[in-house]
């Protein structure tokens, strides 16, 4: 059988850590290959070493049999390599069609021919079924949309055989259906694909055979049609995996959260949320389920006093919010894991101990009278990231040193800590394995067990059915039901969110 | 982990030691391809930096604007500002101590810090307007504060001659009571200018360190300066501190220009093209690291060299502008550290 | 002076069998001895007396270039405690500081340039005086007697006493030959902005002026610019210079009319000489003006008519007999003006 | 005095003393489009002049009229080479961009006048003996109106950097190379996943800046000051680079940025001789220029988007 690429003994180190060690990894002409592994096991590593970013210390690279050097982005290029990397390589402010055709510009008398390569997109995109709007600006396309940008850029130049790092994190689950086809589309043309994905539906979905590694280490090569999802799990952690979190039944009480007749507008003053009621009880999830951009972002920051409210009311224990500022709604137990944890979560540039007192330092005993005391602060967040199992090399490592699942555990580890009454959960898994995704379970779970009320937002069905005791369905800004997770199915939900049957819930369900 | 602290802190300091070797092995060169004797130039250069009382006396006088503007500068910088307004604020810093070391009959122990808060507001000011419209209306503070710059250029000018002029494009002298100078000072080192201002200097530094560092309020400065969303979304106000940020370093470059006015110089000329000093701030903060330690020693470095720079041309007839290529030198070697710490790692390493 | 013993018994013979045991030097402020201007002129006086009297460049004389202005007393000190004899500041913005640093070394004498310490009884200075008014008003008759749009300039680099009397000696010297002319005065205040100097003098050329007299340093450079520029273009356009001969600054298109020369260069010559003659006239003002041949037109006259020079040569002479005070300052020059009438 | 004769009086001057500034300004354009933060732009020019006044007095016996042209022409180049200096230091020794900019700025200072010092034994040159002349354009300055305002008594540099801030609009925004150069400043990373030459862009944006703040330096010493001393280029590369950030980055907002000062700059000295404008206090028409260019962006310019990899060097995989 022969072998598209063929990654032999890769061995990539970094200053104090072997991020692979002596990795194998063979992908057959015209299949989709998972590469699969916790969060830092070095999975991108490996795909940037084939992709020319990264030079391996040790190791052999073969391209149709025969070997290569890829020294640079451009030799793999050539090769017909392409990757979508796991952060999208897009500039903002540049058009589709200027993303896509960076570096390879057809031209016409020394002027970029804009409308040759426009063309060219629109039947590649054609083609493939990769809806885009050539003129649009990136800045005003939706993620999903991006995707299909960065698969375009890899198409544009002929590439064979492409590399997916971690495309459906941060997609709705239609993206996520049309990636599939596309995925599949692209394989009917005779391309090859590996895809690196936490999502173990999918590689049960799509793929032919999956690699696993652990901690830089290459586990081996099973069959996907030979396996089983708890298989998968248990051979990349290394343990067993409990993917339905056990819970009991909930035992909600007097209600926490209370939102009536609630008006947002978004930036450009649209109405996003509209007319909204919704309350949440102590000791109970409640989870909202809707599509991208139907008002979740713009509630969660009406309720944290991030954005302005137009209309309505929110109340917390019978205590009005709107017009308080973000500090004051903070400290009359509000906690909020933010979905974008770079942007709204972290200093990055703050050492995780001082992350972790990002919404505290203010108060004793971490300061007094205006002046820290850091003594404090590092012993705090040292028994944190013991209790929370941050895995960082110290407190006083910054925040950007670590990866994204134990970034997000830091978070959740300063939100849950000070015991708000209620825990505002948006996106909080997005990107993290399994390992990682179980342990913000269990915790999410324990507090609602405390008595404290949850409002999960996320856009991941699986992660709302599996915890949420109640379900509230939002549709352009509205909540148009409330669902019993127990009493619904996917299919179901789906409809709701797409706006069918649709219904008016009043202020108290 | 705290042993790769520990030898990364010694690099930090190696850095600008051999950085500012290198700068003087460079300078030599030059001297030498210029024809002058570098042996004999340094000789002058260090005898006018430290050779005597009086060289230290003037060195020290020479560094107490240099901190105080390079404390400005790094201050806004470690919260995410670029203030290239310095030079303005130290201006109407300047001009306010001077008016009221002028205008007011005060006990000492009032007059001086009464003409330093005054300065300290003035600059301030100057910061603030900046600090406003960056956070109100996103406008970029480089340009604002340049403007900013030519407008207390002129008006400092305009209001010392429309107010306080003396004649002989000056202001009138301040009081003694105002003034930082000293004679004892002075007999000390030998009838250098040497005055009470590094006093001052010495505890704008503490006093930035300590905001950053140990406060609640610096840490929100800093945090604003990294992230504003996530400052946002911690309960900070980020308008607010910006603001904050810039009138604070406008501050302390309005105290530079009050140890101008109440030490070196007891009153103020009116000035047609900029003094240099708050320029000189940037890269008295950027050679020092933006540390208050760091900025001392650079201001020390800086200081000295620019009061010795004549020296070395009367005694040596080396023109002084080779001191200007030094600091420029020395400026892109601690800059360019990287290849210092690849050299100096790859030392360690053999030596292993 | 004590500190100076060591240095002097060091002093080598010199080739010129002339030996003098005797040092002056000079602080500049921020121009430097090339400025094309009163630095310059100090430091060519300050040249002739050395080589006169066989002293070497850099032992016997000496200049210091300050490079900003904390930088002048110190400079001053220098050369004080290297036992200069004489150390000149140049210019009225080292005042204070040759002030201070006389008071420190009393045994060592200073002259001060373009200001006076009388008041101060400090007998080891002397205060060099000029009478710009009196030479400003010169090339103000020159330019009268040339404008025939009967319309001219002046443009000063910052509004100050000094310059003040630039301004009104000229314009009394218009106004005297010419009282029809109109005089228009604008200050740059900037005595190092080129720019500015070349707008102002577009502007005033534009609306009709066709002389102008500089006394603005650097800006002044952009004057000749411009009716450099002008008289390329077939203008007919002047410029009067100021301090020095000016002469080659306007060239090639030859715009220099004539230039106000202020003769540092023979003040400090003449100062020098009296120290070492044991006469240095300490604690006093010594005034150069037209009398002393401290201020003059230029001694290029090629563009000036025979006819002008005559009438400055007359007006000098009213100037020497005091039949004409030149007024210095403004109110001097409105009640100058009141007597033209 | 009509309305018209103060534009006469204004816009010419304006012309004339933007000129500088625009090519100045534009040479910023191309290095921080690049990502590359350029404050040595005042350093530049500096370094332009000194080489466009020492080349012009070396050639003026030889070349005669043409000399300062091709004074401005050794300027460009020479500067190219400078920015070297600041191009090794910030992009391949990734030293802070501000810091090796800053220290271009004292470099180009000491320097120059060290140079003039040991060459020609004094502290400033003489003036050149040819210059950039203003003129009056063939045919186009005899249109009524138009002629005497925009064709009569300006130089022709100051056409040329109008006419170059359209071309490079053209360069940046219509070509490959300003396709990459501009990706380069916006997202490295992403610009070297595309083949693109993180290194050697940044490297070409930065020398270009050298190359037209050299030309601006150069253009400012052999139209305006005709001699060069310590004091010829005191914060016009500052102005420079005030008016880059002013015109959002953009090589035509840049230019029009420039003209701006230009005008404001020109109405505020001419002010004085204009009736009206004349009785208002000098110091409140010599700070009139900088205030306006405040209120200008505060008001209705609003918000700047620099480039996004501005100030940040560029380290292959790290995120
Ligand atoms: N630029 C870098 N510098 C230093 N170390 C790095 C760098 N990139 C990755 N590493 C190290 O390599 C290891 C593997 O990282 P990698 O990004 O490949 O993980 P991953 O498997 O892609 O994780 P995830 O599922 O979260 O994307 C990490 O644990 C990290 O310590
Ligand atoms: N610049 C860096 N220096 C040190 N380590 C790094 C650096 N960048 C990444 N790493 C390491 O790489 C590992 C994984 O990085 P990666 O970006 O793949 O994380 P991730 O979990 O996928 O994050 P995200 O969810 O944001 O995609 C982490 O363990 C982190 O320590
Ligand atoms: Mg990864
Ligand atoms: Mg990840």
């Amino acid at each position: 059988m022969s072998y598209v690429i063929e990654m032999l003994g890769i061995r990539k180190e970094f200053p104090g850590i072997v991020a692979n060690d002596n990795i194998t990894l063979q992908v057959k002409k015209g299949e989709i290959h998972a590469l699969l592994g916790e969060n830092g096991a070095g999975k991108s590593t490996l795909m940037n070493v084939l992709f020319g970013l990264y030079q391996p210390e040790k190791g052999q690279i073969k391209v149709h049999g025969k070997e290569v050097k890829i020294t640079d982005p451009n030799v793999a290029n050539n090769l017909g390599i392409g990757m979508v990397h796991q952060h999208f390589m897009l500039v903002q402010n540049f058009t589709v069609t200027e993303n896509i055709i960076l570096g390879n510009e057809p031209t016409k008398a020394g002027k970029i021919n804009i409308k040759e390569a426009a063309k060219a997109i629109e039947d590649l995109s054609l083609k493939y079924g990769l809806a885009v709007d050539p003129y649009a600006k990136i800045e005003d396309i939706s993620v999903g949309m991006q995707q299909r940008v960065e698969i375009l850029k890899t198409l544009y130049r002929g590439a064979e055989i492409l590399i997916f790092d971690e495309p459906t994190a941060a997609l709705t689950p239609q993206e996520i259906t049309e990636l599939i086809e596309i995925m599949k589309r692209l394989i009917h043309e005779g391309k090859s694909i590996i895809l690196i994905t936490h999502k173990l539906k999918e590689i049960m979905a799509v793929c032919d055979r999956c690699t696993i590694i652990r901690k830089g280490v290459g586990i081996g090569t099973v069959e996907v049609s030979e396996t089983n999802p708890d298989e998968l799990a248990s051979l990349m952690v290394g343990r067993e995996v409990h993917f339905k979190t056990d819970k009991q039944e909930a035992k909600p009480t007097e209600e926490v959260l209370q939102i009536s007749h609630l008006v947002v507008e978004d930036s450009r003053g649209v109405a996003a949320v509209n007319d909204l009621n919704l309350s949440v009880r102590a000791g109970e999830i409640v989870g909202i389920a809707g599509v991208d951009g139907n008002g979740q972002t713009e509630l969660i920051e009406a309720i944290t006093g991030l954005r302005k409210v137009k209309s309505g009311s929110i109340q917390l224990n019978e205590k009005e919010l709107i017009g308080m500022k973000t500090r004051r709604i903070t400290e009359s137990g509000v906690g909020h894991i933010p979905q974008d944890r770079h942007k709204h979560g972290l200093v990055l540039d703050y050492t995780i101990g001082e992350n972790i007192a990002l919404q505290t330092y203010h108060q004793q005993p971490l300061s007094r009278k205006g002046i820290l005391n850091y003594k404090n602060i590092y012993e705090k967040a040292k028994s944190l990231i013991k209790e929370y199992d941050v895995r960082t090399p110290s407190e006083y490592t910054p925040a950007r040193a670590l990866s994204g699942g134990n970034q997000q555990k830091a978070i959740i580890a300063r939100e849950v800590d000070r015991s708000p009454n209620l825990l505002i959960a948006a996106q909080p898994t997005r990107g993290l394995d399994v390992g990682a995704i179980e342990f913000i379970h269990r915790k999410l779970v324990e507090e609602r067990d405390k008595g404290k009320a949850v409002l999960l937002v996320s856009l991941e069905l699986d992660e709302v059915m599996n915890l949420s005791d109640r379900i509230a369905v939002i549709y352009e800004g509205e909540i148009v039901d409330i669902v019993d997770p127990t009493q619904t199915s996917e299919q179901e939900l789906g409809l709701l969110m797409a706006g069918g049957q649709r219904k008016k819930v009043g202020e108290t369900s | 982990m705290n042993k790769f602290l520990k030898s990364d802190r010694t690099i930090n300091m190696i850095i600008p030691v051999f950085a500012a070797i290198l700068g003087l092995v460079a300078g030599a060169i030059i001297m030498l391809l210029g024809g002058y004797d570098p042996a004999y130039g340094y000789e002058a250069l260090f005898n006018g930096m430290i050779g005597s009382p009086k060289a230290i006396g003037e060195t020290i006088r020479a560094m107490t604007p240099l901190i105080l503007a390079g404390i400005a500068v790094a201050f806004a910088f470690k919260t995410g500002l670029f203030n290239i307004g310095v030079e303005g604020q130290l201006l109407v810093g300047w001009l306010s101590a001077v008016w009221v070391g002028y205008a007011f009959e005060l006990p000492t122990m009032i007059h001086i810090p009464l003409a330093i808060l005054a300065a300290a507001v003035a600059g301030g000011i100057w910061g603030f307007i900046p600090g406003l419209l960056k956070a109100r209306f996103k406008v970029h503070e480089v340009i604002v504060t340049i403007m900013m710059n030519y407008i207390a250029l002129y008006t400092t000018s305009a209001i010392i001659r429309e107010f306080l002029y003396a004649g002989n494009e000056k202001s009138h002298n301040i009081h003694e009571s105002a003034s930082l100078a000293s004679p004892m000072l002075a007999s000390l080192t030998n009838n250098s200018r040497l005055h009470y201002g590094i006093i001052f200097a010495f505890i704008a530094a503490i006093v930035m360190w300590f905001l950053l560092n140990k406060t609640t309020k610096g840490f929100e400065l800093k945090a604003v300066g990294f992230n504003q969303h996530a400052s946002h979304y911690a309960g900070m106000n980020v308008e607010r501190n910006i603001i904050l940020s810039m009138a604070i370093s406008g501050a302390f470059a309005g105290v530079a220009g009050a140890m101008e006015g109440l030490g070196t110089f007891g009153y103020m000329n009116t000035l047609s093209a900029f003094t240099g000093t708050g320029f000189d701030g940037i890269a008295v903060a950027l050679l020092g690291a933006n540390s208050a330690f760091g900025i001392i020693l650079a201001a020390f470095l800086f200081g000295g060299l620019k009061t010795a720079a004549p020296q070395m041309n009367f005694m040596a007839d080396v023109p002084s502008e080779l001191v200007e290529i030094v600091i420029a030198l020395i400026i892109l070697f601690v800059a360019s550290s990287y290849i210092i710490r690849w050299f100096v790692m790859r030392l360690s390493k053999e030596g292993k | 002076a004590c500190g100076s013993s060591e240095s002097t018994t060091s002093d080598g013979g010199n080739s010129e069998g002339k030996k003098v045991d005797f040092k002056v030097g000079m602080v500049t402020d921020t121009g430097g001895v090339d400025d094309k201007s009163f630095n310059q002129s100090a430091w060519e006086g300050l040249t002739k007396f050395g080589q006169e009297n066989g002293l070497e460049e850099g032992k016997g004389f000496k200049y210091l270039q300050s490079g900003e202005a904390s930088e002048y007393q110190s400079n001053l000190s220098t050369f004080a405690e290297s036992g200069f004899n004489v150390t000149y500041g140049i210019g009225f913005l080292l005042k204070e500081d040759v002030k201070v640093v006389a008071g420190q070394n009393p045994d060592i004498n200073f002259g001060l340039v373009d200001d006076s310490l009388k008041a101060e009884g400090l007998d080891n200075v002397a205060s060099i005086l000029f009478k710009e008014e009196q030479g400003s008003f010169l090339v103000g008759v020159i330019a009268a007697k040339h404008t025939k749009s009967n319309k001219v300039g002046f443009i000063g680099g910052v509004e100050s006493p000094l310059i003040k009397k630039f301004e009104n000696g000229f314009k009394a010297g218009v106004k005297s030959v010419n009282p029809d002319a109109e005089v228009v005065v604008q200050y740059a205040e900037d005595f190092n902005n080129s720019a500015k100097g070349t707008t102002i003098a577009s502007a005033m050329y534009s609306q009709g002026a066709d002389i102008i007299y500089h006394a603005a340093g650097g800006t002044g450079v952009g004057v000749f610019t411009e009716a450099k520029n002008r008289k390329k273009k077939g203008e007919d356009v002047w410029v009067i210079g100021v301090d020095r001969d000016q002469h080659e600054e306007g060239l090639p298109e030859n715009v220099t009319l004539t230039s106000m020369v202020k003769r540092v260069d023979v003040a400090v010559y003449e100062v020098s000489k009296r120290a070492m003659e044991g006469d240095f006239p300490g604690g006093e003002e010594v005034v150069f003006g037209l009398e002393e041949d401290g201020v003059s037109i230029a001694p290029t006259t090629e563009n000036v008519s025979e006819e002008a020079l005559k009438v400055v040569e007359e007006y000098e002479q009213k100037i020497l007999g005091g039949d004409i005070e030149v007024p210095a300052t403004d109110e001097a020059f409105e009640t100058f003006l009141t007597t033209l009438k | 005095m009509s309305f018209f004769d103060i534009l006469v009086l204004i816009i010419p001057a304006a012309l004339y003393t933007a000129a500088p500034l625009i090519f100045t300004a534009l040479g910023g354009v191309f290095s921080e489009r690049s990502g590359v933060v350029n404050i040595g732009l005042e350093g530049l020019m500096l370094f332009g002049a000194f080489t466009g006044i020492f080349t012009t007095l070396m050639l003026q016996d030889s070349f005669g009229a043409a000399s300062p042209w091709i004074g401005i022409g050794v300027a460009a180049i020479v500067c190219a080479i400078f920015s070297l200096i600041h191009a090794v230091a910030s992009i391949t020794l990734k030293a802070d961009q501000v810091v090796s900019g800053v220290a271009l700025n004292f470099l180009a200072a000491g320097l120059s006048i060290f140079l003039i010092k040991k060459i020609f034994g004094k502290g400033q040159t003489d003036f050149i003996q040819f210059r950039i002349d203003k003129i009056d354009v063939p045919i186009l300055s005899d249109i009524p109106f138009i002629g005497e305002l925009l064709f009569s008594r300006v130089p022709a540099t100051s056409y040329i950097a109008i006419l170059l801030a359209f071309v490079i609009w053209y360069v940046i925004y219509k070509t490959p190379f300003g396709l990459r150069l501009r990706s380069v400043g916006e997202h490295p990373m992403a610009a070297d996943t595309m083949g693109i030459n993180v290194t050697r862009m940044r490297y070409i944006g930065v020398m270009l800046s050298g190359v037209f703040a050299g030309i601006g330096g150069a253009v400012y010493a052999t139209s305006i000051a005709t001699n060069f001393a310590g004091g010829t280029i005191s914060g016009q590369g500052f102005l420079a680079l005030a008016a880059m950030i002013f015109g959002k980055w953009h090589p035509v907002g840049a230019m029009g940025a420039a003209l701006f000062f230009g005008l404001a700059q020109s109405l505020s000295i001419t002010g004085a001789q204009i009736p009206v404008i004349q009785d208002i206090p000098t110091v409140i028409l010599t700070i009139a220029p900088y205030v306006l260019t405040i209120l200008a962006l505060a008001g209705f310019v609003g918000r700047a988007e620099a480039p996004k990899a501005l100030g940040t060097p560029y380290e292959k995989g790290k995120r």
